[in-house]
């Protein structure tokens, strides 16, 4: 016996929709429950003062200075290298060894797990290379880790680019750079940034990796040498030790209200640069 | 450009393309620097069959951590995958446009929540109501599975969304006009067209899954031993790792550094599995 | 607003240049258990000493005596009973004696047990709170990692302990409170210095773990904790030791849970 | 009537698969050469290889010689974004680059590194003139060039290769999404356009071949069946072939 299609729709609209409420569900209930509880305690104070007696007490200012700090310099280096990765496999090359090679590292280098960028990045950053725990060297470590999902993102965002507006660009004789940079980047740059803003958001709730790297000092920093402790790792240590729970939730809403801040900052700036392009 | 010229910016690309491929290695050359010389003195065999891990007892054996680390990325994955494709397909082919561009940046936003938030609620909230409705010690299989699969649906969701979004109108109009339903459409026409973005998410997805520590040290309970059911607590191979790190000395320090080579060869193997799966599929269409 | 964009543009040149290191800072790494207090102790000499820069990081014991050999940090911390071979390199100072309590949930009916009884839990061979005393609930084991520690000198001391293999693993005696805290089946052991009003300390073979007890050697669960130097004492670092263990840092020591050295 | 270009002996391969097989003929200046043929009969595969844009694909192969004002262009030093300057080409379907009307008419020009305004308004007037185009966008040149309808869209896109002052103009099926008015409008620009410009265009309407080029080439399989001027082409072919195809018997 055939189902009539019609009623298979409604079956499939059913489930889909119900998987889409339960996921939505969940995902506002951790927003919620972070808010409601971090909420209160969150203040222009809160955020601008240091803290004391371990975090206890007072403020989050230092770690909000190294919750800036280190995903901007972890971009300032990923985003250059992804994006140059994803024109060279895309326009510059065909699919070859060479290439599939490149593509196999990306996804094994997305695949290891941020402990091993932490244990590495202590090994190489902080020890060989003398860096200490540093924002330099959890910056750099971040940035290794954020490398493929830029990577990625950036390469569908351009193999998007219809073959049309290269096959143009090129009759009118462009060479491949000036294709690249006129008509592929700023139309793939929606895409790019999606993967700019995923990259910051690993490395803005990355934990693992910093406290190896970057260390846990609740100290103001005042060079990339120094140590820092970021919001997340704040949090995590607020909220595992029980040294105080109330600022840990604090902690915790300040950082889902930074997270949106800059999301909507991108998303605002990509809109009014669309809208200044047509 | 006109400086540097076609050539240098073929070779300036070529460099920045091999970014990646060299921090790998360079990953790979220290991690495995530090631990293939315990791989080599206790025996590949001996250290992955055997189940006792006792570092103070000289014994290390880490067959009940590759056990957990992969059910807990299967059940994550269980847990994770449907839904987050279920809520991709609903908000691009369902959903009203607006809602969906209202709905997307803030799943994504979702991803930038600190994993130790979600373990944080998992030991708060998830590991109470396993331990007293089903019970058990609550920090368990079943709840590190749920905690990983709610923090992979934002990457399942928001690529499956990108590449759904990427199939052709054209495509869609096609199939309709030949009379067949919306869904018929989606399942053979869009699904099928988005096929490598979805399960690129997935893999993204599960690549996280399996090599999340803070969260799963948070609400998997790390007991070693290898789980009869799903309510009771295990190690995963990344929690082996942060957790001992600090105090281990010696030859317990070099095998977390072995272990982290396992870990490395788990996820090689499972990417080149799910890159065969990919290409196997691209073949055949 | 200025002087973030300099900022940022400096970011390049610093880092091709390399410099940019200030003024020498000490850096104390290692065990979690001493940690808080090593930071208060910072604080404390830091407002004494006002050109002093002390950073404290955890990491846990083998981290101290990693980075005080490699000079990742210079002062390593490590709350060992017996100190490794490679840390035989380093000056140790015991700065503090620490006791280890055995805790349960505050609900918890028990309130005491002798040695043979904490090793017959910790091995798994009593498993119900019922034979201890209590409701008939399932005992749920929590210990540290392997290589803390706490866990090798809870061990060392109570003897003959082949850990269970249904033990729940915490990294931290921060995170063996909560765990305990938040379950009712649950016990664990910890450092005396971070009992509070969630968890339950038990008397071991009739001593609570106390000051007194501690001090006095009745309470057998203690062990001391070291700060560990390569090379000579001098300077900012030797200053700062002495600090720490003169009257005032004794004082902090003791007023935050842990035992003076001296 | 001198010849524009001489292509001798041409065969073109992608992966080993001929698509053009051994094709000799020369395309006069200041003309149009129409090429009909039914679909993959290899004509367009012939434009790109007029301004080496089927070096872009993966896989092809060239032998033979394509001779443009007595130089071969397939000779290693000629530098291919050069060539193409000189050779413009408009595609099948309208392709608008998605920004504004005059930025697509000077992406050419300022690619080329002219970027004087004055210097660029006067060619955005002039293509946009010659294209027919001026008079329907003239009060509205930032708008999107998205916005405009199929027919003005491919206008544009002729607009943008006369920007770039080539001597020939490549058109592939140019009209083969365009309602007649439109198209109308299209072949009126190019009877202007070919005074000055070389114009080769690919059409798979045999009608329009006949109402504007100047020769007619057919394509069948690869080959090249028969060439000659339009009127004799569809008056008079010399082949069974080429007769059966103008008067519809297939393709």
């Amino acid at each position: 016996m055939r189902i009539h299609p019609r009623y298979v729709q409604y079956g499939a609209v059913a489930i889909l929709s119900g998987g889409t409420l339960l996921t939505l569900a969940v995902l506002v209930f951790i927003v919620v429950f972070v808010l409601e509880k971090g909420l209160p305690v969150l203040s222009l104070d809160f955020l601008l003062s240091s803290p004391q007696d371990m975090g206890r007490a007072g403020g989050i200012f230092p770690t909000l200075i190294g919750t800036i700090a280190l995903p901007l310099l972890a971009i300032l280096i990923a985003t250059p290298l992804g994006i140059g990765t994803s024109i060279y496999l895309t326009e510059y090359t065909r699919e070859n060894r060479v290439t599939r090679v490149i593509r196999f590292g990306t996804d094994c280098l997305a695949g290891i797990p941020s402990i091993i960028f932490g244990l590495f990045g202590f090994i190489f950053f902080v020890t060989i290379l003398g860096m200490g725990w540093s924002i330099l060297s959890g910056g750099l470590t971040l940035a290794f880790m954020i490398l493929p999902t830029i990577i990625r993102t950036s390469e569908e965002a351009i193999k998007a680019v219809p073959k049309s507006y290269r096959d143009v660009s090129f009759s009118l004789g462009a060479t491949r750079w000036q294709t690249v940079k006129r008509v592929i980047l700023p139309n793939a740059l929606p895409g790019i940034l999606t993967g700019v803003m995923l990259g910051i958001g690993r490395s803005i709730g990355e934990t693992a990796a910093v406290i190896f790297t970057a260390g846990s000092s609740l100290r103001l920093p005042t060079s990339i040498f120094d140590s820092t402790r970021t919001m997340a790792v704040h949090f995590y240590i607020l909220a595992r030790e029980g040294i105080s729970n109330e600022n840990a939730y604090g902690t915790a809403a300040a950082l889902i209200i930074a997270v949106l801040l800059v999301n909507l900052t991108a998303y605002w700036l990509m809109h009014w640069f669309i809208a200044k392009r047509s | 450009m006109t400086l540097i010229g076609e050539k240098g910016v073929r070779r300036i690309l070529l460099a920045t393309a091999l970014s990646a491929i060299s921090a790998l290695l360079l990953i790979a050359l220290f991690i495995i620097k530090e631990g293939l010389p315990f791989i080599f003195h206790y025996g590949l065999w001996n250290f992955l069959s055997s189940s006792d891990w006792e570092p103070q007892a000289g014994k290390f054996g880490i067959f009940p951590m590759v056990a957990a680390s992969l059910w807990v990325t299967f059940g994550a994955m269980v847990v994770g995958a449907p839904l987050g494709v279920a809520g991709a397909l609903f908000l691009s082919e369902f959903a009203p446009r607006p809602v969906m561009r209202v709905i997307k940046p803030m799943i994504e936003l979702l991803a930038a929540i600190p994993s130790v938030v979600y373990g944080f609620i998992g030991v708060m909230v998830l590991a109470p109501l396993i331990r007293d409705y089903l019970g058990g010690p609550g920090l368990s299989v079943l709840a590190a599975s749920i905690i990983l699969g709610i923090m992979i649906l934002p990457t399942v969701i928001s690529i499956s969304i990108d590449s759904i979004m990427a199939v052709p109108q054209s495509y869609r109009e096609g199939s309709l006009a030949l009379g067949a339903t919306v869904w018929q459409t989606i399942h053979m026409v869009t699904i099928r067209a988005a096929r490598s973005g979805i399960l690129a998410s997935i893999i993204l997805g599960m690549g996280r899954a399996i090599g999340e520590t803070m969260a799963v040290i948070m609400v998997a309970g790390n007991a070693v031993k290898i789980p009869h059911s799903a309510l009771e607590s295990v190690r995963s191979l990344t929690a082996n790792i942060a957790l001992e790190m600090s105090y281990a000395t010696g030859l317990h320090r070099q095998a977390l550094f072995a272990t982290g080579v396992i870990l490395f060869v788990v996820i090689i193997i499972l990417n080149s599995a799910a890159m065969v799966a990919i290409r196997g599929k691209a073949a055949r269409k | 607003m200025q002087h973030k964009y300099a900022a940022l543009l400096c970011i390049p040149l610093i880092l091709l240049l390399g410099c940019g290191r200030g003024k020498t800072v000490v850096t104390l790494a290692g065990s979690t258990a001493f940690q808080p207090f090593a930071e208060k102790l910072a604080e404390q000499y830091m407002s004494e000493h006002p050109n002093a820069s002390i950073t404290v990081q955890g990491g846990g014991s083998a981290v101290g005596i990693q980075s005080a050999i490699s000079g990742a940090a210079q002062i390593g911390m490590a709350d060992l009973v017996i100190l490794p071979d490679e840390a035989r390199a380093l000056t140790p100072t015991v700065v503090a004696r620490d006791g280890i309590a055995v805790v349960v949930n505050p609900s918890n009916a028990v309130s005491g047990l002798t040695t043979d009884q904490v090793r017959d839990i910790f091995n798994g061979k009593v498993r119900n709170w019922k034979d201890l005393g209590g409701a008939d609930r399932p005992i749920t084991v929590v210990s540290r990692e392997a290589g803390s520690g706490t866990r090798s000198s809870f061990e060392q001391i109570v003897t003959g302990i082949s850990l269970t293999r249904d033990a729940l693993i915490q990294d931290s005696n921060g995170t063996i409170r909560e765990t305990v805290a938040n379950d009712a089946n649950a016990v664990g052991y910890l450092s005396h210095g971070l009992l509070n009003a969630k968890i339950k300390a038990l008397t071991v073979d009739g001593e609570a773990c106390s000051n007194e007890t501690i001090a006095s050697g009745s309470y057998r669960l203690v062990r001391p904790i070291y700060l560990l130097v390569n090379g000579p004492l001098q300077g900012e670092i030797k200053a700062f030791i002495e600090y720490v263990l003169s009257d005032n840092g004794q004082q902090t020591i003791k007023a935050n849970g842990l035992m003076p050295a001296r | 009537m001198t010849a524009k270009f001489d292509i001798r002996d041409l065969s073109v391969s992608f992966h080993g698969k001929p698509v053009i097989r051994h094709i000799s003929l020369q395309v006069a200046a200041n003309g149009i050469l129409g090429i009909i043929g039914p679909a993959s009969s290899g004509k367009t595969t012939f434009l790109r290889v007029l301004n080496r844009m089927n070096e872009l694909e993966q896989g092809s192969s060239v032998t033979g010689q394509v001779l443009m004002d007595g130089n071969d262009i397939y000779r290693s030093e000629v530098d291919a974004v050069a060539l193409r300057k000189s050779v413009g080409m408009v595609f099948a379907l309208p392709v608008p680059l998605p920004m504004s009307i005059h930025d697509n008419v000077v992406y050419g020009p300022t690619l080329a590194g002219i970027s004087d305004r004055g210097r660029l308004t006067e060619l955005t007037e002039k293509s946009l003139k010659a294209a027919f185009l001026w008079e329907e966008v003239k009060d509205r040149l930032n708008t999107s060039g998205l916005r405009l309808s199929g027919g003005q869209q491919q206008r544009l896109c002729l607009a943008r290769v006369l920007a770039m002052e080539p001597g020939v103009i490549l058109l592939d099926e140019p009209c083969s999404g365009l309602d007649p008015i439109s198209t109308a409008k299209i072949e009126d620009a190019l009877t202007e356009l070919k005074r000055q410009y070389t114009i080769v265009l690919v059409t798979n309407n045999t009608k329009q071949a006949a109402r504007i080029s100047d020769e007619t080439a057919f394509f069948l399989m690869g080959e090249l069946i028969e060439m000659g001027p339009t009127n004799q082409m569809f008056t008079a072919p010399r082949q069974k072939r080429t007769n059966d195809y103008i008067t519809g018997r297939f393709g």
